[in-house]
């Protein structure tokens, strides 16, 4: 089903189509598995963000766990995990059970919450060949001392790395990947822009895929799917539509279903949203220029130029604050607060969000999901009425 | 001022104590004393009792709502305003106490803090923290302690990578001790701090060898009842001369009871090492139901966690330099003890080892997903790895909803089959 | 002669055999739980002793099992489910290792050693639907007898994927799925291969050891069967008796006792 | 002369209305919905027009609502039920503000304004033992038919507790308090009890605003009336007699009238009915991300050879 089209990293190619770009994000973004034999070698990442310039700059492939989505058959995992647990931990079990990640040569997890720390402990139990760890990004990231801790984390990922490839990874690499992450990012920035100015050009679900893409391919070919999509995107026939302008929260770490977004968007433009918030974490372009410590430089863009999200504390970034900014930078009217189920942070921070639009009397519509869930048909209910409140009378 | 009088047992003198610290929180306010909340796992205590901050736990607060069967009435308000049924239900007491004007069910009306510190090693510590400042304003003071990376994580004392993370508590630690002075007009005394972790060390010591004791036959108490009442002393009273006192107390009584054969269960028939937190509204039930049957929980995890991790890292402050030992040690008690819910299985088998024990309970909280979510993995590892008969239940922290007795009794009275009809094999072939 | 008996007091049905001093089963009976598990511990009592043609003197030992063992006033002796299924299944099978019940409130796993001990357990978490009870769900959503879904199952070429693991949900899901134009056999194939996952989750928890019996009512469906089979990749046993596994082997116990018994009187009087 | 039908096809009756120009309800019929909703559909129809002894040419309009709403292909729009109760209960209590509504698989809480417009709305938490279907379920273990729950639970004089959040957990409360002999009305009322606790919760996540009403077909179930009002300390406004059930089609049909009126006042025709399908211009991605995969394949069909 898949075919490996060779994107060369030079020139364009002008014979694809918008609806071409599309299809080959689509089947990147829907792998689940990764090659026995696959080259780069993969190292896989549980969310929210990686650096994954450190992994790049080794030679190998950052791959992002984004669960095993609602057609994956979880048959092994529940013998393992607790059934209060979300179903990204699951899923990611259930890939590791089955086989499906066995070509990874490492897992990383991260403290963002309870559970995805114990994925280092799972791991490590049943994939002994596959090192896996946890990389300790700080939850702390407001002390003056935060920086220097990123950075020795990573300089010792950085050796972990470079045991297992077999060579120093040099401050060059680290910089050229630096650069190639830098483009990545703006032209991640560059698609949110063309959604938010005019939604009928660019769904969400279109900028989803191409984003996702990402994940599953060296950055250098997904920097040229992106360059493509976006002069595509420019030559698009739009056909404006009225549907209320909203943005969704809740896609930052397990994934709601691509049918669960296209339900939102039967009845609503997403403006802005928090799906895959770790593939653009870092909101500048980091410093690249010789002289400067790249590993450094990484560490200090992470805790001093980025994104948020409930799984992180920030005392410069109150979750109320980011929500109202994010609904006046995109111009929107209502917000779409979702928690995956189970996901502790997530519906907490749900509850704190909802209080504050109350008070600011800004409509919102709360929905819970699953990767997993398949019938929408509540959902579909739910989105309606709350574009029918805001669109009727 | 002291409670602690002569003569009096350690229970007696515990409770006084226990009683004693929540009056005194009960008068911090209108004494014009400070208030901070921390947790039981990575918390600073030290700084704080040098500063002279009285402490709220809220992690206590909520299971005594359990213990006093409040707990539903302070859950259904969190839940009426607006909670999910899947947050942590200790979360959820402590919400309902805010929605009660702080009249906690001890008939103590809890003082709001003036300083939260949330570790990361619970990440839902720092959810909680950020409710509070919602709620009463009060920053939260994030405390990152990195925790063990992988299960075989060894991060020697002394060693470039111990020192790296010890670095990075310190650096914070400095930061709390600015925060401590601004909140409390002192200036930080590194003398105090030293004096603190003197008592603290010899707490360490007494509690150490309290673990110990229970590797006697019979033990002398069980984990998971009386061990619950000495950790509550044990946190309120950290760092002070009455802890220390207390512990010599308790140790004494143990000692003399390990001396005269004295069990908790009269005909103690199997040792159990329990994993997990306690289900505080049912936990004597459940007890009752292992005693029933000679069962004893000589040894568990939650006494190492729950109690900060004192024993874990098998190192002691150095008074010398206060500040850098605190960090120090509190990185290597996270690496060691507290972090340990995510690699348990070799600490497991190290306890069932230590303890003679039979098997192991696992008790899984529906709630938490910081000791539960990789329990079932756990559980399957050390039954195939190491042959050891494990039971695993399902309850909750202090939710009564996610108590069903009979199917816990189930469990357990087939947990006890399976006991006996080993030892009964292993018996004939003996013979 | 004397006779044994075994008492099986579930949630909701509750089940009794007779056993003679070999072991041989003698009678028995099962009737649906009313409101009193009392009372209907009483009435599966007599109606064994009725198809026995026995009076209550002649049974020298009573073992009660299930949810309600506590409740059987008559008992001499309470044992577990789980005990009393992996003896009834090695009785039958002594090849057993693995047992797997599916009953109405749980479903278990149990995994049994090369001495005949149970080694190992584990239940159903509440959330997961493994249970008797999922199918339940599917009988009242299809307004069809129970005993048809397994045999209308069969008919389906396009299994259709159930995702709720909870009871409570399946039905809507069923429903929503039919609302859709799905087939009713291919609806209820997915449901039955869901219930067969969630069992066979629960079978490697103990660890996956042939033989395995299946006991419980739901083994006489025989798309579960074969679909446990096939997810398990391999061979159940199966008995004629499945739904009296648990009452046999509480029968059994209370064999045991009245021979132990008996032993005991016998060197007394010597 | 103008008649407009509104049709609510719910997860387990549909029901129909059908209304004249005075906001008079004409007729109502109302049928299991089955698992053949759009035949069920089809057939509640026929028995509207049945029971109003009208042709179907003289029909106007139809507005359909409930999870089946698209299924029917003879409507002229379509619309959520929430806002359908929103409607039909501003329309018959100018004054509430927030409406409850038990159905059989979820809990809605509506906060409305004064023109009926949702302001607000939650369902029930998946894990919340806080449906209808639970209450049938109770039912059903102590062979009640859910018609008689209410007169039934009235009787109760020591209603028992259940205290389970999740309906299996309750489920099981349920049967031990059976086995240790409680009579069974003080269960039914311990059921009913906690089902109102669970909706005054969802209530207060909306705002609580009063006047409350009620609507759906626990509107027929008195101890649950009163159950509701009680944690409510407040009175409960009821749709009209018999009207409880058909508060969705109601409003439907409320809708559906305003609709057509304001065609016929802009001078515009009414188009025949079918003419609006479900919006659904973008490419369906989801379709394709099974074929994407690699095609798993189906576990039951190898077991269905081995059978046959």
């Amino acid at each position: 089903m898949i075919n490996d089209v060779e994107i060369s990293t030079g020139g364009t190619d002008t014979t694809m189509t918008l609806m071409d770009v599309l299809e080959r994000c689509f089947e990147l973004a829907m792998r689940t598995g990764v090659a026995d034999d696959e080259q780069p070698g993969v190292i896989g990442y549980f969310p929210v963000y990686f650096p994954e310039e450190i992994v790049h700059a080794a030679g190998l492939r950052p791959h992002a766990l984004l669960g095993g989505g609602n057609k994956l058959e979880v048959r092994l995992a529940d013998a393992r995990i607790g059934s209060f647990v979300c179903s990204i931990c699951r899923s990611t079990t259930e890939q590791g059970l089955n086989g499906t990640l066995r070509g990874m040569q490492g897992f990383f997890t991260q403290p963002i919450c309870d559970a995805a720390k114990h994925m280092a402990g799972i791991w490590g139990r049943n994939f002994p060949a596959q090192p896996s760890q946890i990389l300790a990004l700080p939850q702390n990231v407001n002390s003056a001392a935060s920086v220097r801790y990123v950075y020795d984390e990573y300089q010792r990922l950085r050796s972990v790395l470079a045991a297992q490839v077999g060579h120093d990874i040099p401050d060059g690499a680290i910089r050229a990947s630096l650069r190639v992450y830098n483009e990545n990012r703006r032209l991640q920035r560059e698609l949110y822009r063309v959604r938010c100015d005019d939604p009928a050009r660019l769904s969400t679900v279109e900028t989803y895929l191409f984003v996702r893409a990402g994940t599953r391919i060296r950055r250098e070919e997904h920097n040229v799917l992106l360059r493509e999509a976006l002069r595509l995107l420019a030559e698009r026939p739009v056909r404006p539509r009225d549907k209320p302008r909203v943005v969704f929260l809740g896609g930052f770490c397990e994934q709601p279903p691509l049918e669960m977004i296209e339900t939102i968007e039967d009845a609503c433009f997403i403006i802005d949203d928090d799906l895959l918030i770790g593939q653009r974490w870092i909101t500048e372009d980091i410093a690249a220029d010789d002289g400067v410590d790249p590993v450094w430089a990484l560490a200090e863009s992470y805790v001093e130029r980025s994104a948020s999200s409930p799984v992180q504390y920030d005392a410069r970034k109150p979750k109320e604050e980011m929500l109202m900014h994010m609904l006046r930078d995109a111009r929107a009217e209502a917000a779409i607060l979702t928690a995956a189920k189970f996901c502790e942070p997530g519906l907490d921070d749900q509850l704190a969000l909802s209080h504050r639009l109350d008070a600011e009397k800004v409509p919102y519509l709360v929905l819970e999901f699953e990767e997993k869930m398949t019938s929408f048909e509540q959902m579909a209910m739910q989105v309606e009425t709350f574009a029918e409140s805001l669109l009727f009378h | 001022m002291s409670v602690i009088t002569e003569g009096l047992d350690a229970r007696t003198t515990g409770q006084r104590l226990v009683n004693q610290w929540l009056a005194s929180l009960g008068t911090a306010r209108a004494r014009g004393q400070p208030v901070a909340y921390v947790f039981v796992m990575g918390n600073a205590i030290e700084i704080l009792r040098a500063f002279g901050f009285e402490m709220v736990f809220p992690e206590i607060n909520s299971l005594q709502t359990g213990v006093r069967k409040a707990a539903p009435d302070f859950i259904a308000k969190a839940e009426d305003f607006g909670f999910s049924p899947d947050v942590c239900s200790y979360v959820k007491a402590d919400v309902g106490l805010m929605l009660s004007n702080m009249q906690h069910p001890s008939g103590i009306r809890m003082p709001v803090p003036d300083l939260a510190i949330a570790s990361s090693l619970c990440n839902v510590y720092i959810k909680w923290a950020e409710i509070w400042e919602r709620r009463f304003g009060t920053p939260a003071f994030v405390l990152d302690i990195p925790g063990k990376r992988f299960a075989a994580w060894k991060s020697p004392v002394g060693s470039p990578q111990h020192l790296t993370d010890a670095r990075w508590v310190e650096g914070q630690f400095r930061d709390l001790i600015a925060r401590c002075e601004q909140i409390t007009g002192k200036k930080f005394d590194s003398d105090r701090l030293a004096e603190v972790e003197a008592h603290v060390n010899e707490m360490i010591r007494l509690w150490i060898e309290i673990l110990a004791f229970n590797q006697h036959r019979p033990a002398p108490y069980n984990s998971m009842l009386d061990g619950l009442t000495y950790m509550g002393v044990l946190n309120a009273w950290r760092g002070t001369p009455e802890g220390v006192e207390y512990m010599r107390l308790l140790h004494a009584e143990i000692a003399g009871k390990v001396a005269r054969g004295e069990g908790r269960v009269p005909h103690e028939r199997f040792r159990l090492v329990f994993s997990g937190t306690p289900c505080y509204v049912n936990m004597r039930r459940l007890i009752e139901l292992f005693e029933s049957h000679g069962g004893v929980f000589a040894a568990s995890d939650y006494l190492t966690y729950a109690a900060g991790g004192l024993d874990s890292a098998g190192l002691f402050y150095d008074t010398s330099r206060p500040l850098e030992s605190l960090a120090e040690v509190t990185t290597l008690a996270s690496q060691m003890g507290l972090s340990n819910h995510f690699f348990s299985h070799h600490a497991l088998a190290q306890q069932m080892k230590d303890f003679a024990a039979d098997g192991i309970v696992y008790h899984g909280i529906k709630s938490c997903r910081t000791v539960a979510t990789s329990m079932a993995d756990n559980r399957e590892y050390v039954t195939t790895r190491h042959g050891m008969p494990t039971l695993y239940i399902e309850s909750d922290l202090i939710d009564p909803r996610y108590w069903s007795d009979a199917q816990i009794k189930n469990r357990v009275d087939a947990f006890f089959e399976v006991l006996e009809q080993r030892r009964n094999l292993q018996s004939i072939r003996e013979c | 002669m004397d006779y044994v008996a075994g008492i099986d007091v579930g949630s909701t049905q509750a089940k009794g055999v007779i056993l003679d001093e070999q072991g041989t089963l003698v009678s028995k009976a099962i009737i649906d739980m009313e409101t009193n598990m009392g009372t209907a511990a009483e009435e599966i009592f007599q109606r064994v002793l009725e198809s026995a043609n026995l009076q209550a003197s002649a049974i020298a030992f009573t073992v009660a099992t299930g949810y309600g063992r506590y409740r059987v006033a008559f008992g001499d002796l309470q044992v577990t489910e789980i005990s009393c299924h992996a003896r009834g299944a090695l009785a039958e099978f002594p090849g057993t290792r693995t047992v797997l019940d599916i009953g109405g409130q749980d479903t278990k796993a149990i995994r049994i050693g090369d001495s005949g001990e149970v080694k190992d357990f584990a239940m159903n978490d509440k959330c997961a639907a493994g249970t008797g009870r999922f199918l339940g769900a599917a009988s009242f959503a299809l307004e069809m007898p129970l005993s048809e879904l397994g045999p209308l199952a069969l008919k389906s070429t396009k299994p259709v994927k159930i995702t709720t693991t909870c009871t409570v949900f399946a039905e809507s899901e069923i429903i929503g799925h039919l609302a859709k134009g799905h087939r009713p056999e291919d609806v209820l194939m997915g449901m039955h291969h869901s219930i067969a996952t969630r069992c066979a989750s629960l079978v490697r928890r103990v660890g996956l050891a042939p033989e395995i019996t299946f006991t419980g009512g739901v083994s006489r469906n025989h798309a579960m069967v074969a679909l446990l089979q096939e997810v398990l990749g391999t061979p159940l046993n199966v008995s004629a008796q499945a739904q009296f596994m648990g009452a046999i082997g509480a029968g059994l116990y209370a064999l045991d006792h009245a021979r132990a018994g008996r032993q005991q009187r016998e060197e007394v009087v010597r | 002369m103008m008649l407009v039908v509104g049709i609510d096809i719910g997860s387990t009756y549909t029901k129909a209305v059908m209304m004249d120009e005075s906001r008079g309800v004409r007729a109502t019929a109302i049928r299991r919905s089955g698992y053949k909703p759009a035949a069920a559909a089809a057939a509640v129809y026929e028995d509207l027009l049945a029971n109003a002894g009208v042709a179907r040419e003289e029909v106007t309009y139809i507005a359909t609502s409930g999870y089946g709403r698209y299924m029917v292909p003879f409507r002229h729009t379509q619309i959520t039920e929430l806002t359908c109760h929103a409607l039909a209960t501003v329309y018959h209590f100018p004054q509430v503000r927030t409406i409850l509504d038990i159905g059989g698989q979820d809990i809605k809480a509506i906060r409305i304004d004064e023109g009926g417009r949702v302001r607000a709305f939650r369902l029930n938490d998946k894990c919340a033992a806080g449906t209808g279907a639970f209450l049938e379920k109770t039912a059903r273990y102590l062979g009640l038919n859910t018609g008689d729950i209410g007169p039934y639970a009235l009787r109760s004089t020591r209603p028992v507790e259940i205290s389970s959040v999740c309906a299996v957990f309750a489920e099981s409360e349920v049967i031990n308090h059976l086995s240790t002999g409680v009579a069974p009305e003080d269960i039914m009322q311990g059921a009913i009890s906690a089902l109102a606790g669970r909706a005054v919760q969802l209530m207060k996540r909306v705002g609580l605003e009063q006047d409350f009403a009620l609507a759906g077909g626990m509107t027929q179930n008195a101890a649950m009336v009163a159950a509701i009002a009680a944690k409510l300390d407040a009175p409960l406004n009821l749709p009209p007699q018999g009207l409880g059930q058909f508060n969705g089609a109601f409003g439907a049909a409320l809708l559906g009238l305003r609709r057509a009126e304001r065609l016929q006042a802009e001078g515009r025709e009414i188009p025949p009915p079918g003419s609006e399908g479900p919006v659904q211009a973008a490419r369906r991605w989801s379709l394709f991300v099974q074929a994407a995969q690699e095609p798993a394949m189906a576990p039951g069909l190898k077991a269905l050879k081995v059978l046959r």
